[in-house]
């Protein structure tokens, strides 16, 4: 079976075989670059027609179903169309700030990926504090929505990104506090050993009821900091048009489109790596022969399918419910998600110094 | 000069072109995002020491904190659109006497000091030696409680301040 | 009218002053409304109208007494049939005829079904309002079926123009009752779905509880009819005060709430579909048979006089006065629309509350534009 | 009690989005519920109801002869003035003038197919016919004469 890290490895010998060292690394630094870019566009597109595909099923529609087999292919359209499109500035706005915006918005959902496990011994950059680089880079995002927000000259647009920095900045706090449950169970902030350290048994299922609860708190709070329905105020349809990108066409608006997918990609892949075990197969205690047959399936179809999981929930979530209202959005945060989250954090160090967990 | 170097003097340059820019801007929101710029730039700075906790925490507080409270206060005094009024050139002369006058405070404190050069750094600390270091009554214990103080003051003075408004309104 | 100190468009307090329309996804069509807001909180909201003014009254003045009765599927679009119904009335109290009792049985049912599909629309339109898009499309399921009843019977879809003076424009089609039926025997399971799908959620519940409150006094010193003021404790179901048709032989209950607020507006509307529904199936097994159409001249003329008729659209009362000079064009028509005085309840009800609050709002009552506007 | 009904609320909350989310999973997993109708494509088994009111059309006998006498009953009776009727005299086989349609002129684009015209109609020559598809890229198209070029009167309607 051809893993990630063999072929990452057997190209990292080939190289080192024929080039100096510092080629070497500009080699690889631009194959990986390329791979990332690759991924992005990959990702964008099957996250598209998956959400439209899930939205239509759930709406009982057929959903695209013209271009491609099974209208597969819908979405490389949608992005040629985009591609072509004119990208207007408004009269009133400021260019610099607006044009930059959207750059800024993918920039981030970019360096988001650097640390993710795709599969065993797979990763970008497995830096010693993964999780709270993670953390930090996202709240980074909430800077291109103010910038687009407040550059477009638009009023709903103003609005949307008030609403998207009150949501984003409130909601880091229990996102946060949620990875730290698995912080403090693994003692460890390397997305690496966090994985590792859930070898004999995903932490949502040894991590008893608190992990339990970081998760459902975790899901929640990534739903609300990658402003998707129903905690999708920053855009709110309804109320304010598009919200902060109600400015924008072309491809400046596909690159805030695709890099909210990005962004749910991410979240979702740092849900799945600290609760579900990352690139971990799933095993059941001494079921020998069952466990053998998980090792079987390659670890990076594990990840990706945790991953593609989590990612159905939320848009499952956002086919189902209806948008919240910004004071019960900052409520459902400080009233009930905060202190949970908190209360959830002394009984996960109860937990860990206590050694309760497997 | 090999790739660390290039990359470290444009790490600096950012932070310098856009903290320049930060000052001179004459749009007030403008002038916060450049602000952010430069955050980011010492942040990559930290990245580039191989300091990823300090980075980390740069952003999370700077970038993601502090910088986003700036643009928010920016935004409801209203004023975000406005081109700020021409500095006047009495002031301009003042803030480039202060500017000069600090600039050469720190050249001479870094020609007096010398900067010898380590030769070896030594590894990054850990999050768990900073950690222990933190809370260890030897280590940084009582700094770092004393600050944390400081910031219940500074809140509770925030609610103070904002409860007062309210009651006059 | 209103100024803007600068390019962000704020007033002099320091307001800031929005236009909802007429292109916005929340007004459902060409409304406008201006609304000065600080911060979040919305200050005041202006209606401003005539953007799909067409001048039907003016319109009806040129032309017959049969002909008119078209014109009015397109004000309220959403209950064509009742509309009808009222203009029907009207010119029926001026000729001085009577209805075969079959088609005041057919007026009704599809009057009741009109109101069905209204407010499944409606029901669906408000959850999209609050940001739940799959309702509309379930509600579209059902809709469908009510449509294609429409469309056999009657021969169109939307404005179909079924009402005649004297009577129903045809018979009713041989596969009505088995289509009502398989209709009703749906409706039983889908109307639990809808309440699992809104009516219980909690976000549902929060966004609407205690939303755009408006008082029964100040709901009938508005002028509001239908099940907006009903929501509020006013009694204003003309199906009860002042019965027409067959509703007076049918058993129903008004529902009346008293809280006022978006969900008690949202419970109405349910209420009533299941109302609507228990009236359908009343009467589908006991059409009297007969004409479905009295005798009337080729050329209808009115006394002179004047008369008005009042029927219960699933908007709320719909009112249509006709003046005649004795010829065969009314001398003055008037009608009287429920949205028109809802809407202008809706700056009362929302002053102090959020955008999202706005928008709730004015989905629970159920605006259709061109009623409003004419 | 405040902790007992804060629980409470989050578990009264929770149970609620878990009956919304069943249902719309319940969708999600029966494809068979799918309502959607693929139009173009299933224009051949696309049936309307012979009551559907598409446009106006004037039945023809294999012989080509209308029913229509030129009465302009349905001129009068439309509300839009979508139909024109421009009348000719035919010499009849005695010799004696008659009053017949020359042209029935119906403009697609004012027609609101309210059946008024059809009802009015004394000699059941016009009729509503199911198509819908009208759209054409002149608008003077949809001015459509509908007697048939060289038809007649069909014998015996007055």
């Amino acid at each position: 079976m051809i893993s990630f890290s063999e072929i990452a490895s057997s190209v990292h010998q080939w190289l080192n075989s024929h080039l100096s060292p510092a080629w070497v690394l500009t080699v690889e630094m631009v194959i990986v670059g390329v791979a990332a870019i690759a991924l992005f566009a990959l990702l964008g597109l099957v996250l598209v027609i998956m959400e439209r595909k899930v939205a239509a099923y759930m709406q009982i529609r057929l959903g695209p179903n013209r271009v491609g087999p099974k209208g597969m292919l819908q979405s490389t359209a949608d992005t040629v169309k985009l591609l072509v499109k004119e990208g207007i500035t408004p009269a009133g706005a400021d260019k610099f700030m607006f044009n930059l915006a959207p750059f800024i918005a993918m920039i981030t959902a970019m360096l988001l990926l650097a640390p993710l496990g795709f599969a065993k011994d797979f990763q970008i950059w497995d830096l010693n504090i993964g999780v709270l680089y993670v953390t930090a880079v996202s709240s980074l995002s909430v800077i291109a929505i103010l910038m687009a927000g407040w550059s477009s000259n638009n009023k709903y647009s103003l609005l949307g990104a008030m609403r998207s920095g009150a949501q984003i900045v409130s909601y880091e706090l229990s996102a946060g506090l949620a990875i730290m449950t698995i912080v403090v169970l693994t003692g460890s902030l390397q997305l690496s050993e966090i994985v590792e350290s859930q070898r004999n048994g995903w932490w949502i299922f040894k991590g008893h009821l608190p992990a339990l609860i970081a998760f459902v708190i975790f899901i929640i709070a990534v739903t609300a900091e990658t402003n998707r329905a129903p905690f999708d105020l920053a855009e709110a349809e309804s109320e304010l048009t598009a919200g902060f990108h109600t400015e924008y066409s072309g491809m400046k608006f596909a690159l805030f489109f695709l890099a909210e997918y990005i962004n749910v990609f991410t979240v979702c892949a740092i849900g799945a790596t600290l609760f579900l075990g990352g690139w971990m197969p799933f095993h059941i205690g001494n079921w020998e022969g069952f466990n053998h047959v998980m090792d079987y399936i390659p670890s990076s179809i594990w990840f990706f399918g945790k991953t593609f999981f989590l990612i159905f929930v939320i848009m499952w979530f956002r086919w189902t419910f209806p948008r919240l209202r910004i004071d019960q959005l900052l409520d459902l945060e400080w009233k009930y998600l905060l202190p949970i989250s908190m209360f959830n954090i002394i009984l996960v160090t109860v937990i860990a110094i206590y050694h309760l967990h497997g | 000069m090999n790739g660390s170097t290039i990359v470290f003097y444009l790490l600096g340059l950012m932070s310098i072109v856009s903290a320049v820019l930060s000052v001179t801007s004459r749009q007030i929101f403008r002038s916060a995002i450049y602000l952010l710029f430069t955050l980011i730039g010492i942040a990559g700075l930290y990245f580039w020491m191989d300091y990823q906790f300090i980075a980390a925490v740069q952003i999370v507080v700077y970038v993601g904190g502090i910088a986003v409270l700036i643009i928010f206060s920016i935004f409801l005094t209203q004023q975000s659109g406005e081109q700020l009024p021409e500095v006047p050139v009495s002031r301009a002369v003042a803030g480039a006497i202060a500017v000069m006058s600090g600039l050469a405070l720190v050249l001479v404190l870094m020609d007096r000091y010398g900067f010898s050069g380590l030769s070896d750094p030594g590894p990054a600390p850990s999050v768990a030696a900073i950690g222990e270091k933190m809370l260890d009554i030897n280590g940084y214990a009582l700094p770092f409680e004393v600050v944390s103080i400081l910031l219940l003051a500074a809140m509770v003075g925030c609610i103070v301040i904002a409860m007062r408004k309210k009651s006059q309104v | 009218m209103y100024s803007t100190t600068e390019h962000i468009g704020v007033n002099e307090l320091g307001d800031m002053i929005i236009n909802v329309g007429p292109q916005h996804p929340a007004t459902h069509g060409v409304l406008h409304l201006v609304i000065t807001l600080n911060g979040e909180t919305v200050k005041k909201v202006e209606p401003h109208l005539g953007y799909i003014h067409r001048s039907i009254e003016k319109m009806c003045e040129s032309l017959s007494y049969r002909q008119f009765i078209y014109s009015t599927s397109r004000m309220d679009y959403l209950s064509s049939h009742i509309n009808n119904h009222g203009c029907a009335l009207a010119v029926e109290k001026g000729l001085q005829v009577e209805i075969p009792a079959r088609a005041e049985v057919i007026r009704v049912l599809m009057g009741e079904l009109t109101r069905v599909a209204s407010h499944i629309l409606w029901w669906g339109a408000l959850a999209m309002d609050i940001g739940a898009f799959t309702p509309f499309f379930h509600a579209f399921r059902e809709r469908e079926m009510i449509n294609e009843i429409m469309e056999e019977t009657c021969g169109a879809r939307l404005t179909m123009n079924y009402m005649v003076p004297g009577g129903v424009m045809f018979d009713l089609h041989p596969n009505f009752h088995k289509r009502v039926k398989a209709l009703l025997q749906q409706f039983k399971d889908k109307l639990d779905e809808y309440d699992e799908l809104v009516t219980y959620n909690t976000i549902f519940i929060n966004r609407t509880k205690g939303v755009g409150f408006i008082s029964a006094e100040d709901a009938i010193s508005y002028g509001m009819s239908g099940p907006s003021a009903r929501a509020s404790g006013v009694s204003c179901d003309i199906r009860k005060i002042y019965p027409y048709g067959m509703y007076d032989k049918v058993q129903f209950d008004e529902v009346l709430l008293q809280e006022g607020d978006t969900y008690a507006r949202y419970l109405v509307r349910m209420q009533e579909i299941r109302q609507s529904l228990s009236i359908i199936e009343q009467l589908i097994d006991n059409i009297p048979e007969g004409d479905f159409q009295a005798k009337t001249k080729a050329v209808l003329k009115l006394p002179k006089g004047e008369y008005y008729s009042r029927v219960e659209t699933a908007r709320g009362e719909f009112g249509v006065y006709i003046v005649s000079e004795g010829g065969m064009t009314p001398y003055r028509i008037k009608f009287r629309s429920p949205g028109f005085s809802n809407l202008s309840a809706l700056d009362h009800m929302t002053r102090g509350s959020k955008i999202g609050d706005l928008v709730a709002t004015m989905g629970s009552l159920d605006l259709v534009i061109p009623d409003i506007d004419r | 009690m405040f902790i007992v009904d804060y629980i409470k609320s989050i578990y009264g909350a929770m149970k609620s989005m878990g009956t919304g989310m069943k249902r719309t999973a319940y969708y999600f997993t029966h494809h068979k519920e799918i309502i959607t109708e693929q139009y173009p494509d299933n224009r051949d088994t696309l049936v309307l109801p012979e009551r559907f009111r598409g446009e106006v059309v004037m039945t023809h006998t294999e012989q080509n002869e209308h029913r229509c006498t030129g009465c302009t009953a349905c001129e009068l009776a439309c509300p839009n003035g979508t139909i024109k009727i421009v009348t000719k005299f035919d010499i009849s086989p005695e010799g004696k003038k008659k009053k017949a349609v020359d042209k029935f002129i119906y403009h697609l684009e004012l027609c609101t197919m309210c059946n008024l015209c059809i009802e009015a109609c004394p000699t059941n020559a016009i009729k509503m016919a199911q198509s819908f598809e009208h759209s054409v890229f002149d608008r003077s198209q949809l001015t459509k004469v509908l007697n048939q070029p060289g038809s007649k009167l069909e014998e015996g309607v007055e």
